[in-house]
């Protein structure tokens, strides 16, 4: 592409694939689309909100709280948190794929990124079911309460983050399509639901 | 470059991972009898290291490393004023 | 919908007649856009100021403190609801404004028309179920005290707990600004809405707990639900008045078919400098 | 490149009757609402309740006696409104069709005038429900007949916002419409706002339970009905002259 038709082109042309465009510039660059930014950031502040009164909370009951961690298996978060982590680690590297023109494989690590957020749902699900069959459910005591809302708004994120990593496989399989903003956006955003997920696994399940 | 940068991100992604079970292990130490018990260490270790995650995936996975100053100064201060305002609840 | 013909109109009596004559001024919608401002402070004043319905009042009150609450609120209730039934239907003004805009999204009718039918269906359990409640409560204060809690517990129920009416308008709200290639509203403001659907669903433990956080009157349940839902709105009515400046006079849905005609048609022309 | 531009550029004319254009069901539309009207009037004089209309003073042992003493009548003629309570939107939609071929700027008070009738049928809808239910089982404690009967009082006579609104909606299109044969006559919209004004104080009858504006007062009660009646009239004949001359322009310029 030259310089004259980047002039030419109409100003929202960041939608569409310019690799190595922007990098060649400067460093300095925002990925995906600002708008995005304003969800994740935003995002960030509620579910800081929301794990500061979790806090708050604590400290007015923290035997209580104390006691019903040990059930919880920590064990099972810990192998969430892996593959959370890995999850991100392939979304990462498809972005980095994506942006050096090699499509196929962007494609190929989104799936394995998405097939994590998968096993992640399915782990968690295992995870509430064990709970609840012995007995534990929103209702019994405020730290149950916490630890289902908590799980579960970030849940419903994962799916989100799912049907988002759907839209990004999808353009990423078609040349017309394909959108680097796009791509950058949703991994952007599947990163926050991986630390959102890193601070549950501090907050609810380790500190002491 | 291409390989360095999957390195680079490789190599973070297996730093998170080890300092997940550095604060899993930690989180286990503090029992007794079986039995959870409170502990400050503990805390502030589980803390440090969530903080450290969360910074480890902003800057490099999130790509806040080389995003424009303003980004890089809000995440920094969610971080301070988040897990500060965590560990000063927990003290208090 | 009407596609309009841009051939010059013939003079005498035809359907598109009536277009010829349409004006270019926007009144009508700055007429809608004023309400909002007026209506919603209005409602500001009604439900925290008169009737105390915000914040609410605790959920583990006794009947006798039940009974205690209508007695010491009952003037102010009958005020502030009773100038509710009159002036409740404003609040469809908003609804028309907004909807008009998403039929000028690029995305057709769907979602539009779900908007108006899921407000039109909220309305009722989320905003007016609340003040009958409350009317009926106070209209006889020597009522049965287990009918007061009954009341009681139903009209705030109803008002915080009503959450498919609204997670469903902020859902088509949402999506229709994610699709829309019109730039109608701009995209964070779809952001902005999906969080209100998550704190549709944090409210959605209010029909278990009487206290703590997640109670009708609690810090997540209520307090944070309703800072991100006045932020929500704020951005809209700001939203909604860039959209209404920005909307060409006398535009018509040819007009808009062209706008996003351009738009596909640059990103092709792009694609191809791209590909080449 | 050129070909695809002109393709775009004129969008084609789409070919199928567009939906203002249906006469026959707008037709159809107009005059189910003198048969629902006129099982309107069956009902309201077969309801014991309104002839005269309840007080809001009756005790609680009054009320209950009262609906074991009416079970059948109350049941035959809330039947009948619940069945048809409803059965008047296709005409209010009359109104949102005629709205939406106006040359007002916009269809803004279209949409809203159709959202605010959507919130007061479901109002109508449900009133008829609580008198329904209280007749179910009249032998119920006192108290909860009372508390049945005072939510559909309430419910059918307070809550006059919706229509409050989409009448000053249809005025204000009225006003800003500058056809000069406009669809409705400017005097059709100094009758909604009247129409508007005369039904404000019935809000009262949630609150007041003695004189004019309790609900079986005069203002409550029989002027807000009256003025209803009133309207529908008005408007039918306001609409079928709109249809009628709607019908005479397509075939002249088909």
């Amino acid at each position: 592409m030259t310089a004259t038709e980047r002039t030419m082109s109409p100003p929202h042309d960041r939608d569409t694939m310019s690799p190595t465009d922007e990098e060649a510039n400067s460093g300095i660059r925002l990925p995906g689309e600002g708008s995005m930014w304003v969800f994740v950031l935003g995002d960030m502040i509620i579910f800081g909100a929301y794990f500061v009164i979790f806090m708050i909370e604590r400290t007015s009951e923290s035997a209580v709280f104390l006691q019903s961690q040990q059930h919880l298996n920590q064990t099972i978060g810990l192998i969430n948190t892996l593959v959370m982590l890995t999850s991100s680690w392939f979304v990462a590297r498809a972005v980095r794929a994506c942006r050096a023109g090699d499509y196929q494989g962007a494609t190929r690590l989104t799936v394995c990124g998405f097939l994590c957020g998968v096993v992640f749902i399915l782990i968690k699900i295992y995870e509430w079911s064990v709970e609840i069959g012995h007995g534990y459910t929103l209702a019994s005591n405020d730290f149950f309460m916490f630890y289902f809302m908590l799980t579960g708004v970030h849940l419903l994120h994962v799916v989100l983050g799912l049907i988002i990593l759907g839209i990004v496989f999808r353009e990423l399989r078609r040349p017309t399509l394909r959108r680097a903003s796009m791509v950058e956006s949703g991994a952007t955003y599947w990163h926050m639901v991986d630390m959102l997920w890193i601070v549950i696994f501090a907050l609810v399940y380790l500190l002491r | 470059m291409k390989a360095l940068i999957n390195a680079r991100l490789t190599l973070v992604w297996l730093v998170l991972c080890a300092v997940t079970i550095v604060s899993w292990w930690l989180g286990g130490t503090a029992e007794h009898h079986g039995h959870f018990v409170f502990s400050t260490p503990v805390t502030i270790g589980v803390l440090a290291i969530g903080l450290f995650k969360c910074r480890l995936i902003m800057q490099n996975f999130m790509e806040v490393r080389t995003a424009p100053r303003w980004l890089r100064l809000f995440t920094d201060i969610w971080l301070v004023a988040f897990w500060g305002a965590v560990l000063a609840i927990y003290l208090y | 919908m009407t596609v309009v013909v841009s051939t010059p109109p013939t003079p005498g009596a035809e359907p598109d007649d009536y277009q010829r004559y349409r004006p270019k001024s926007k009144t009508d919608q700055w007429i809608c856009w004023w309400s909002i401002l007026i209506f919603y402070n209005l409602f500001g004043l009604i439900f925290v100021v008169l009737t105390r319905v915000m914040p609410p009042p605790s959920p583990h009150l006794s009947t006798g403190q039940i009974v205690h609450f209508f007695q010491v609120h009952s003037l102010t209730i009958k005020i502030g609801f009773g100038l509710l039934m009159v002036v409740i239907g404003f609040s469809s003004w908003a609804n028309g404004l907004v909807v008009f805009h998403m039929k000028r999204m690029s995305v057709g009718s769907v979602w539009a028309y779900s908007y108006i039918a899921a407000l039109a269906v909220g309305a009722l359990p989320g905003c007016l179920f609340a003040a009958l409640c409350f009317l009926t409560a106070v209209f006889r204060p020597d009522r049965n005290p287990h009918i007061m809690a009954l009341l009681y517990d139903m009209g705030l129920l109803m008002f915080v707990g009503s959450l498919g009416c609204f997670a469903t308008m902020y859902l088509v709200f949402a999506l229709a600004i994610l699709l829309d290639k019109n730039k109608i509203f701009p995209k964070w403001l779809a952001y902005v809405t999906i969080w209100q659907i998550v704190t549709e669903v944090m409210a959605a433990p209010v029909f278990i707990f009487k206290r703590g956080p997640f109670s009708w009157n609690g810090s997540i349940s209520f307090w944070q639900g309703t800072v991100i839902f006045v932020i929500w709105e704020v951005c809209v009515v700001f939203v909604l008045y860039k959209a209404i400046r920005e909307q060409p006079p006398r535009e018509t849905d040819a007009g808009l078919l062209m706008r996003s005609a351009s738009r596909i048609r640059a990103r092709r022309g792009h694609e191809v400098t791209a590909d080449s | 490149m050129s070909a695809q531009q002109v393709e775009l550029e004129q969008p084609e004319v789409v070919g199928l009757p567009n939906s203002t254009n249906n006469i026959t069901a707008q037709t159809i539309s107009l005059w189910i609402t003198p048969i629902i009207a006129a099982a309107f009037l069956i009902a309201f004089v077969a309801f014991p309740g309104f002839r005269p209309p309840m007080s809001p003073n009756m005790t609680a042992v009054q009320v209950a006696a009262f609906f074991g003493e009416h079970t059948t009548m109350i049941r035959v003629s809330m039947i009948i409104y619940d069945l048809l309570g409803v059965m008047l939107v296709p005409f209010f939609m009359l109104i949102v069709v005629q709205m939406k071929r106006m040359a007002a700027p916009s269809h803004v008070f279209a949409y809203s005038y159709l959202s605010a009738v959507a919130t007061g049928a479901t109002l109508f809808a449900v009133a008829d429900l609580f008198w329904l239910v209280a007749a179910f089982r009249p032998g119920r404690s006192p108290d909860l007949v009372q508390l049945l009967n005072d939510m559909a009082w309430i419910v059918f006579t307070a809550p006059v916002g919706m229509f409050i609104a989409a009448n000053i909606c249809l005025a204000l299109a009225i006003y800003l419409d500058p056809h000069p044969r406009p669809i409705f006559s400017r005097w059709i919209g100094h009758f909604n706002l009247a129409v508007a004004a005369l039904v404000v104080p019935a809000a009262c009858a949630a609150v007041i339970r003695t004189g004019p504006l309790a609900w079986n007062g005069f203002v409550s009660f029989w002027l807000r009905i009256g003025t209803f009646g009133i309207y529908l009239i008005v408007m039918f004949f306001a609409l079928r002259s709109a249809i009628t001359r709607q019908a005479l322009e397509e075939r002249a310029a088909s």
